[in-house]
């Protein structure tokens, strides 16, 4: 009609001429950042984590059913009675893009690299109390070579952990878990990974066309990886466009197969099938701060945090403020992260709504928590991000709270995300909109977070119950029940006594062409894998 | 030559009475000295010619209109402006009585109008007339409280453009030399050191609030002010008459006051009028990340930032407060260019 | 001789705050090939406002009441601005009278002289460039190459007046308009420019219109003089008919003022001041000043009288029932010195 | 000539006075920016912090940092991007700064080309519907923030009419145009604005007037003798502003997804790259400073009367 | 004439260059000296772009001299720091710009031009005062009261001129340079202004520094005058020496060149022109050839000078018997 797509039309003539039915099987999808990098010892981002999941394989990783399956594990470990020793298999068929075979050193390479403190990983502390002697590495206190990781022949891995780790092998299917080729790393040493020519592959795609700090790359088959033929796809594109309404256009013009949508946007696509909605291991919740300059604040009152954790509208606020498909969380661990040992069943549907939305009750804890602190009024101060979704966010729970607690006023403060964590990080803040993403899927990577002695609990948040209940989850391995009900009971000690206030566990919306097929959405780790995706349909 | 055919309003061959040939004494002292206008001053030129000129009169009204609607805010605005009835968000404007698209309260998200009023069980006789926002606050409201302290910004980046910029670009271009080296080295200092930088590092000592804004205006505001007025400094300051006034002994401060200025006024008063939508979007930011306005007062520049975002399938967000500081500047602008006429005696009465 | 401009009862007003100032007020006159008509009178009487006119270059507050200039039949205040622009610089080109703010202070001089030969006679640059050379040097710049490069203000004031006659000779036009082309100008150079302006006179056949106060420049250039007062013409004659046989009281008033080497005594003045032009008097605009005012002139404005073919007075004095009086000394000797030349020329059977 | 060559070399070491002077300030101040450099950093327990930093030398005394950054400096040593790790900033610079040089480049000729023309046209015009509705655009141009025009642009042209790209850089000259008009608002307006003022107060001159005396036009004199006299507000402005716009814009980069410098740069502070932060600054305040001698010098030639050299004082 | 014997401004070897030191050097003003006396009128004659202007802008601090001084009643025209000093140096006086429109702010109506000194040194106490301080003065000059009110671009050249006069006036000044104050006016007002200036001078002790062209103006108003050519002093002489008994070629080929109101005399008028001479041995300086008559020569020219000036005489003396 319009004359001027005449290089869309192009390629799909061409196509159709030499392929016929055969549909070209090329994805394009938007992504929000650019790649800060392609080491997987250092990377720290989603948008890398999704790259390396899908160009590299650790020794699991993620199935369909966000399951975890084999990756350059060969067969399941055998693991020793006391839980502290796996012995990996390597595939025979592994091999890296330039045809090196994937070897048993190749893990012990990157292992040992990212424990090492002169490669200064970020995410190092993943190992830290993992991997045997990683604690004294990273300190600097033991050669890394002394890591509990050892090659016993080309294709066997033995692995000796700090101390037995129940969720250690859904930690494998991780970036900084992926194996490096030594030879090619050190060949490279200095521009190793800052663009797709200096990389190595052994996964189902190899990157190219990443110039290290572009806005583009593309993502294409790895005809040597061991699983080639359950690969499809040819071919992704991906480009960066940080703008909503932008990414909007390029997908109503069909440039864009697949883009996340945020706030408002979403309701314009409100009914249309290609919404879609994808859940996420985050949870924001309101850290309420009990002492702030070496004084009790009135949080440090129960009844007024219980009073503040029951007096917001969680439905209302996802559904007039995020609007994408977000839940409202009534309690610290997310939906769909793991599921109890022996029913099966998942942790947040047994344990239960524990700090619902509940004026009356909101109002009654209030009433009792100003009489007991001695006041008719509080003013209070709430911190959040500069984000936009942020800003409205506050603002509505100001709303929110001062209208359901009479005598309560709220000074909203909107800071850039550092200086908010700086403000975190020194305990200066009364009310602090935070959140927590899965590293991998076991409640305790939240439960912990709370820990009177975590790094991250900054809120003055104390309760020696709940401690022990933690510490003991950390290293049983022997009674996975036993630990499992004991993070059911540590979740319901800090929702009762309002440690935090719950809010909502994040979905993203998306929009996607109906003519793809099968992106997998993973809950922790990786965003996505493209492994199994096709294209069908498309005219 | 025809000189003598066009001009006479007598022949010169007329007779007249003899009387008409006497002659006349003392006329040369005839007094001249009738002063036929009344005098005016320099300002009082200009604010004659500055009524003349219908635009600016226009747009003086208009501006006193919206300060006066801005400052009456707490009185006509019909709404809580931070009122949230989450049921009633995102509607779009809806004036009782008319029925036009997007005054009625319909919208066209997809491809089908839809009364949103209804969609949302609004009584009969709820109405918004610019509409609500995704809170459910209503935007004339919001519009009216942000109109004040946008003005309030314009009216303190203005102070700051015309005290310090002026100032500052006067003596540094007067002064020439050493000191204008110094001084022009410093305003590259300010304008090097990113802005970004010393904005975050206000946020860790200040609070929210007008002050902060004030400061942080006041540290980078007035120098494109600056610099130009200096650059036309240094181009008048060896014209003649400037020269003159010096050799009358006129102190240089008074040579700013009355001779430059004067003759600046052209570039002050534009740079002035640029610099305030300028401050007013440094505000936006400045709330953004958390040292303007505080939530949930909102500002014009606020607004905007805000309603851009949406403008496709809630355009009321966007357009409205864009459309107030739009009609607002349009007006200042046309009275400051009615005042850069009327300064001008050689403009035409 | 042909008339190549003729100027029909022009008009002109300026719009001011205090009301319409009558700056001229029906001046009529005519030029003819080849001649040079000067131009004097009082200071503020009408004389840059009527020389504008002729250029179409008035200021925005000016109103050409009525009238008509007609430069070779065809009525310039009628003309459009695009036939204006082929006409200027080009068939008429005028020196105005402030040459310090008359150059564009961003431009090279060279450049500023080089501009309407480009223009109008499509020169290229280099051309251009060695006849604006060439024009420095015949204006009398030293040094004229490297002054090609300079900015005005680096020029004194006679130097900028000389540029701008540079600049106005530069096209040869048909009718050149010097506006007090030599006030700023030492007498050695104003000779060689007066020269100069003779001999394109004779070259070409330009007409000039010379405003000037000083009179000896006058007596030397001039075929015709007008006299002005007051937004009119109140005397126009041949030269020698002016200087030796002048008419109007303020022409004696004039010729009076004039120190010479060996004046000592103080200076004489026409005393008074010129009228407002806002309210122009009733009768004769002179009256007020002029000893010789007679009753009349308080009331009635005196028609051009007829002097000789070629000499007209707007004064009371000439009407046939006025009173013969006695002028001043000084115009007596000149009348008598013009009586002896009459004489010998009308024995001859000569012209004037 | 020799005053000249003397001026130019005390100016050259003045710029370079400045930018060190800033690039000093830049740097105590960066270093006062809460948090640290790692993108995790909410993650990281704070022994893991320390580690870190003491792998990047920043547990030194900040004089000490600071120290050895200027001597990186003196041997061209940028440093190493945090974002993008092993990637060093001059190297980031290099890719990241081509596409908003060239943006920014063409939006400032074009929008000053226009702006000029429509000042031009206003000034000759003035009070008539021509100047207002030239009046209009500019100040319309000045208030509202050039990310509308960003997104009614791409609606308008890309997305309804489908001439341009939506966006997407490809380095060619199509992808550049809607967020090249976008950016040109800002120096259109300026331009017109400032033109317009300017040359009203020239076209009263007596040169002017002797301009038309030799016959030129009222356009011929308005461009050949007004614009130049109606610079000097202009490339006073213009100048900083060409800095600004070529080191990019956040928002017009991220609204046509453009691999530009400028939002590399807010990133960088609001997650405390400080190499890259300084990197920036020091080009960005490099170009500043040069230009604003450029325009220095310009003064003096476009008015000759004008002499920043010369010692002033009176 | 009331001129006293004390020297009211010296000016010794007086030199200003522009953009000395580079190849554009102009030495607009070459090492020239000079006194004025109190109560005197001082001619400055002399071809145009001799350095007539920068001469008088020197005087009136301007300009800082590239060499020499120049001493205002015993002080140091440049060397005045103090604001008192200066201020009143500023009041003491005064210049009459050459270009009368380019000294008027446009933007300033002609009361407040005038005005401008009168409200600086506080010379009025009233605004009454000053108003009617500013139309006598207007009158003074030969300009409508009504005027007042007008800008500069509404006034013809010569009405502008004597703005200029009028506002130089207005602080009654001791000391006026007057560049070329009288050009533009018609002779009738120049008569007017002249006599102005000279009862000034005979009530007030006005000095003058006159700097024109009207050969026949200067002569009238000056007691004394210089002549000058290429930035140099030439002659310097009293008056009636310069015009009766010129001793140096360019003051003769000047004064033949002076235009009379006489279109008979002007038809047969006979120029001498001057061809200026290179210097060749470099001593030639402003040398006295008889008391009071200085002339730019060589040692070795001053005895033909001496009997140039005799033979002056000598006619003189032939024609009066
Ligand atoms: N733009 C203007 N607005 C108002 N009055 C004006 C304007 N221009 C000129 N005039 C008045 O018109 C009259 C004639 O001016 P014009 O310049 O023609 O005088 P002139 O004869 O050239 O005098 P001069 O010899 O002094 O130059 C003067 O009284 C002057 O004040
Ligand atoms: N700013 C300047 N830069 C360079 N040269 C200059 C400057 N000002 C004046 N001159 C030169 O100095 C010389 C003397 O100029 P000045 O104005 O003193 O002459 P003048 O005697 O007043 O001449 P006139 O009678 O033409 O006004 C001239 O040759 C002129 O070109
Ligand atoms: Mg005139
Ligand atoms: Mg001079």
């Amino acid at each position: 009609a319009c004359g001027n797509s005449d290089s869309a039309e192009d390629t799909t003539s061409g196509d159709e001429g030499s392929e016929g039915a055969q549909e070209e099987q090329v994805l394009h999808v938007v992504e929000s950042a650019e790649i800060p990098t392609m080491d997987s010892a250092l990377t720290t981002d989603a948008v890398s984590f999704n790259v390396l999941n899908n160009v590299n394989e650790g020794l699991y990783r993620q199935g369909q059913d966000n399951d975890l399956v084999l990756g350059m594990a060969a067969e399941e470990p055998e693991i020793s009675e006391d839980g502290l020793t796996y012995t990996f298999k390597i595939r025979e068929d592994a091999e890296w893009s330039n045809g090196d075979p994937v070897t048993a050193n190749d893990f012990v390479y990157s292992w040992t690299r990212l424990a090492d403190p002169a490669t200064a990983a970020e995410y190092a502390y993943m190992i830290d109390g993992v991997v045997k002697n990683a604690t004294a590495i990273l300190a600097g206190e033991m050669d890394p070579s002394e890591l509990g990781v050892s090659a016993t022949d080309d294709k066997t891995l033995v692995v000796e952990l700090e101390k037995p780790v129940p969720y250690f092998e859904s930690l494998l299917t991780l970036a900084m878990y992926l194996p490096q080729n030594e030879e090619y790393v050190t060949e490279h040493e200095g521009d190793y990974a800052t663009n797709s020519d200096t990389l190595l592959y052994n996964g189902p795609f190899e990157l190219s066309e990443w110039d290290g700090t572009g806005l583009t790359w593309s993502l294409v088959k790895n005809e040597s990886y061991w699983d080639a033929e359950t690969v499809q796809l040819d071919r992704i594109d991906f480009d960066v466009v940080k703008e909503t309404s932008t990414a909007l256009n390029l997908y109503d013009a069909g440039e864009v197969d697949r883009m996340r949508l945020s706030g408002d946007y979403v309701q314009t696509k409100q009914g249309d099938p290609e919404l879609l909605t994808e859940p996420t291991s985050s949870v924001f919740y309101f850290k309420l701060n009990q002492e702030r300059n070496g004084e009790e604040t009135p949080l440090a009152n129960e009844n007024i945090r219980k009073a503040i954790a029951m007096s917001f509208d969680k439905q209302g606020f996802a559904d007039t403020v995020l609007q994408n498909g977000s839940v409202p969380a009534d309690g610290l661990v997310p939906e769909g992260l793991s599921v109890d040992p022996e029913s099966g069943e998942d942790f947040r549907e047994q344990s239960g709504d524990l700090l619902s939305y509940d004026t009356a009750q909101a109002a009654d804890y209030w009433e009792a928590g100003l009489e007991e602190l001695g006041v008719d009024s509080l003013t209070l101060e709430m911190l959040g991000d500069d984000s936009e979704n942020s800003k409205k966010s506050l603002e509505f729970m100001q709303a929110q709270l001062e209208s359901n607690l009479p005598g309560l006023s709220i000074e909203l403060r909107n800071v850039p995300f550092k200086v908010r964590l700086d403000a975190d990080t020194n305990q200066d803040y009364d009310i602090q909109m935070a959140g927590w993403g899965a590293d991998y899927a076991d409640p305790i990577n939240f439960l912990e977070l709370f820990h009177s002695d975590n790094g991250n609990n900054k809120s003055g948040y104390s309760n020696e119950e709940y401690d022990a209940l933690i510490e003991s989850a950390q290293s049983n391995v022997d009674d996975m029940e036993a630990r499992w009900q004991d993070m059911l009971e540590a979740e319901k000690i800090l929702m009762d006594t309002a440690g935090i206030a719950p809010i909502y566990q994040r979905s993203y919306a998306v929009l996607e062409k109906p003519y793809v097929k099968d992106i997998v959405a993973h809950l922790t780790g990786a965003d996505y894998s493209y492994k199994w995706t096709y294209i069908e349909g498309k005219e | 030559m025809g000189t003598q055919e066009n001009n006479p309003i007598v022949d010169q061959n007329t007779k007249f009475s003899s009387d008409m040939f006497e002659k006349v004494s003392g006329s040369a002292t005839e007094d001249n000295e009738k002063i036929s206008a009344p005098s005016l001053s320099f300002l009082q030129d200009s604010w004659r010619r500055l009524k003349k000129n219908k635009a600016a009169v226009v747009s003086l009204v208009i501006i006193c209109i919206i300060i006066l609607l801005a400052v009456s805010a707490p009185i006509i605005a019909p709404h809580n402006p931070e009122a949230q009835i989450t049921q009633h968000s995102s509607l779009p404007p809806k004036i009782p009585g008319v029925d036009i698209n997007g005054l009625n309260g319909t919208a066209q998200p997809g491809a089908e109008r839809i009364d949103k009023y209804a969609q949302v069980n609004a009584d009969e006789d709820v109405y918004y007339i610019l509409g609500t926002d995704s809170l459910g606050r209503d935007l004339l409201s919001r519009t009216l409280y942000g109109t004040r302290i946008s003005l309030l910004i314009a009216f303190v980046a203005a102070l700051f453009d015309l005290t310090i910029g002026v100032t500052y670009g006067l003596i540094s271009g007067w002064s020439g030399g050493r000191v204008d080296n110094i001084m022009q080295r410093i305003l590259e200092i300010l304008s090097g050191v990113p802005n970004l930088v010393v904005v975050i590092l206000m946020i860790l000592v200040l609070d929210p609030g007008i002050t902060s804004i004030i400061i942080a205006l006041a540290i980078t505001g007035w120098i494109p002010m600056a610099r130009i007025v200096r650059a036309q400094t240094l181009k008048l300051k060896n014209q003649e008459y400037i020269l003159a006034a010096q050799t009358l002994g006129e102190s240089p401060w008074k040579i700013a006051t009355k001779h430059l200025i004067a003759n600046l006024s052209g570039v002050i008063i534009i740079q002035t009028m640029f610099s305030i939508p300028a401050a007013i979007f440094f505000e936006a930011f400045l709330s953004f990340i958390g040292i303007g306005i505080p939530a949930p007062l909102a500002s014009l520049g606020t607004l905007i930032s805000d309603g851009y975002k949406t403008f496709r399938f809630l355009p009321h967000l966007m357009w409205y407060p864009a459309g107030v500081l739009c009609i607002l500047m349009i007006s200042f602008n046309l009275l400051a260019d009615g005042l850069r006429d009327a300064f001008d005696p050689k403009m035409k009465d | 001789m042909s008339n190549i401009l003729e100027v029909k009862d022009l008009n002109i007003t300026f719009d001011t705050y205090a009301g319409k100032v009558q700056a001229i007020r029906g001046v009529s006159f005519d030029l003819k090939k080849g001649e040079t008509l000067a131009i004097v009178g009082e200071s503020g009487s009408g004389k840059s406002v009527t020389t504008r006119s002729i250029m179409q270059l008035l200021s925005l507050n000016a109103n050409i009441e009525e009238g008509q200039i007609l430069f070779n039949g065809q009525d310039l205040v009628q003309t459009s601005e695009k036939d204006m622009q082929k006409i200027r610089g080009k068939k008429i080109a005028m020196i105005f009278q402030d040459p310090m703010t008359s150059l564009n202070p961003t431009m090279t001089i060279g450049k500023q002289i080089a501009e309407p030969l480009r223009l109008h006679q499509k020169m290229g640059k280099e051309k251009a460039h060695a006849r604006a050379l060439e024009l420095l040097e015949l204006v009398g710049l030293p040094d004229a190459e490297k002054r090609m490069k300079q900015y005005p203000h680096q020029f004194s004031g006679g130097q900028r007046q000389r540029v701008v006659i540079a600049i106005a000779l530069a096209c040869n036009p048909d009718i050149l308009i010097a506006d007090e082309p030599t006030t700023a100008l030492d007498v050695t150079i104003q000779a060689q420019i007066l020269e100069l302006m003779k001999e394109l006179q004779e070259k070409i056949n330009t007409s000039i219109i010379f405003i000037t106060h000083d009179l000896g420049v006058v007596a030397n250039v001039a075929d015709r003089v007008a006299v002005m007062y007051a937004g009119k013409f109140v005397e126009v004659g041949t030269v020698d008919e002016v200087f030796y046989n002048p008419q109007h009281p303020y022409t004696w008033g004039l010729l009076a003022s004039m120190p010479t080497l060996e004046t000592s005594t103080s200076l004489y003045a026409i005393p008074g001041t010129p009228p407002d032009l806002l309210d122009p008097p009733k009768g004769d605009a002179f009256a007020p000043r002029n000893e010789y005012a007679m009753k009349i002139d308080t009331e009635l404005e005196p028609p051009m009288f007829k002097i000789s073919e070629t000499h007209y007075a707007a004064t009371w004095l000439l009407h046939e029932d006025a009173p013969k009086i006695d002028p001043p000394t000084e115009i007596k000797a000149r009348q008598k010195l013009y009586q002896e030349k009459y004489a010998a020329l009308h024995s001859k059977g000569g012209n004037l | 000539m020799k005053n000249y060559m003397k001026y130019f070399g005390k100016r050259v070491f003045y710029m370079l006075l400045t930018l060190f002077l800033i690039a000093s300030i830049t740097f105590f101040l960066m270093k006062l920016l809460p948090g640290t450099p790692y993108t995790n950093q909410e993650k990281l327990s704070a022994e893991q912090i320390v580690i870190m930093n003491e792998q990047y030398g920043l547990n030194d005394p900040v004089p000490v940092q600071y120290l050895s950054y200027i001597g990186g400096l003196f041997v061209g040593d940028l440093g190493t991007s945090f974002q993008f790790d092993n990637t060093p900033v001059s190297q980031l610079l290099s890719t990241r700064v081509g596409p908003s040089l060239q943006i920014g480049f063409q939006a400032v000729v074009l929008g000053t080309f226009f702006g000029i023309v429509l000042g031009v046209i206003s000034a000759m015009k003035q009070n008539t519907w021509v100047d207002t509705l030239s009046t209009l655009v500019a100040i319309l141009g000045r208030s509202i923030p050039n990310f509308v025009f960003a997104v009614l642009l791409q609606l308008v042209f890309a997305v309804q009419l489908g001439w341009l790209p939506i966006a997407l850089w490809d380095g060619g000259f199509k992808s550049s145009v809607l967020p090249t008009l976008a950016l040109a608002i800002a120096p259109l307006a300026d331009s017109a604005r400032f033109i317009r003022t300017e040359m009203v107060d020239v076209l009263g001159s007596d040169y002017v007037e002797l301009a038309r005396a030799k016959g030129l036009s009222r356009w011929g004199v308005a461009f050949k003798h007004g614009v130049r006299n109606a610079l000097i507000p202009l490339i006073t402005l213009l100048g900083p502003m060409a800095v600004a716009l070529m080191t990019g814009s956040l928002v017009v980069e991220n609204i046509y997804a453009i691999p530009g410098i400028g939002e590399q740069f807010v990133k960088s502070i609001t997650t405390n790259d400080y190499p890259t932060i300084m990197g920036v600054t020091i080009l960005y305040s490099a170009m500043l400073v040069f230009i604003i001698l450029v325009v220095d010098i310009l003064y003096g030639i476009i008015d000759p009367r004008i002499r920043v050299s010369s010692e002033g004082g009176n | 004439m009331a001129i006293s014997d004390e020297k009211i401004l010296e000016v010794k070897n007086l030199k200003q260059y522009f953009n000395a030191g580079t190849k554009n050097e102009v030495r607009a003003v070459d090492d020239i000296s000079f006194d004025i006396f109190k109560g005197e009128t001082f001619g400055l004659v002399g071809e145009s772009g001799s350095g007539k202007s920068t001469t008088g802008r020197s005087i009136i601090r301007l300009y800082n001299p590239t060499a020499g001084e120049i001493d205002f009643e015993g002080t140091k025209v440049n060397e005045i720091s103090s604001k008192k000093d200066l201020l009143q140096f500023r009041r003491d006086m005064q210049m009459i710009y050459q270009d009368p429109y380019a000294s008027l702010n446009p933007k300033m109506k002609i009361r407040d031009i005038i005005a401008e000194g009168i409200d600086i040194h506080g010379l009025a106490a009233s605004k009454k005062e000053r108003n009617d301080r500013v139309i006598e003065l207007l009158q003074l000059v030969g300009l409508n009261p009504d005027h007042a009110s007008r800008y500069p671009h509404e006034f013809s050249g010569g009405q502008r001129q004597r703005i200029g006069i009028a506002r130089a006036l207005a602080v009654k000044p001791k000391f006026i340079v007057a560049d070329e104050p009288i050009s533009a006016l018609d002779v009738s007002i120049q008569a007017q202004v002249v006599n102005l200036l000279m009862d000034l001078q005979e009530s007030q002790g006005l000095t003058f520094l006159f700097i024109a062209h009207d050969l026949s103006m200067v002569k009238y108003i000056s007691d004394r005058i210089g002549v000058m050519n290429a930035g140099k002093l030439l002659e310097l002489a009293p008056a009636e020496e310069v015009y009766n008994r010129p001793l140096h070629a360019y003051t003769e080929s000047l004064l033949s060149a002076v235009p009379l109101p006489d279109p008979e005399y002007e038809r047969n008028r006979k120029r001498t022109t001057y061809v200026s001479r290179i210097s060749n041995n470099g001593d030639e300086k402003l040398r006295e050839i008889v008391p009071g008559h200085f002339v730019y020569c060589s040692e070795s020219e001053v005895a033909d000078l001496r009997k140039k000036e005799a033979s002056y005489h000598e006619k003189e003396e032939k024609v009066r018997s």
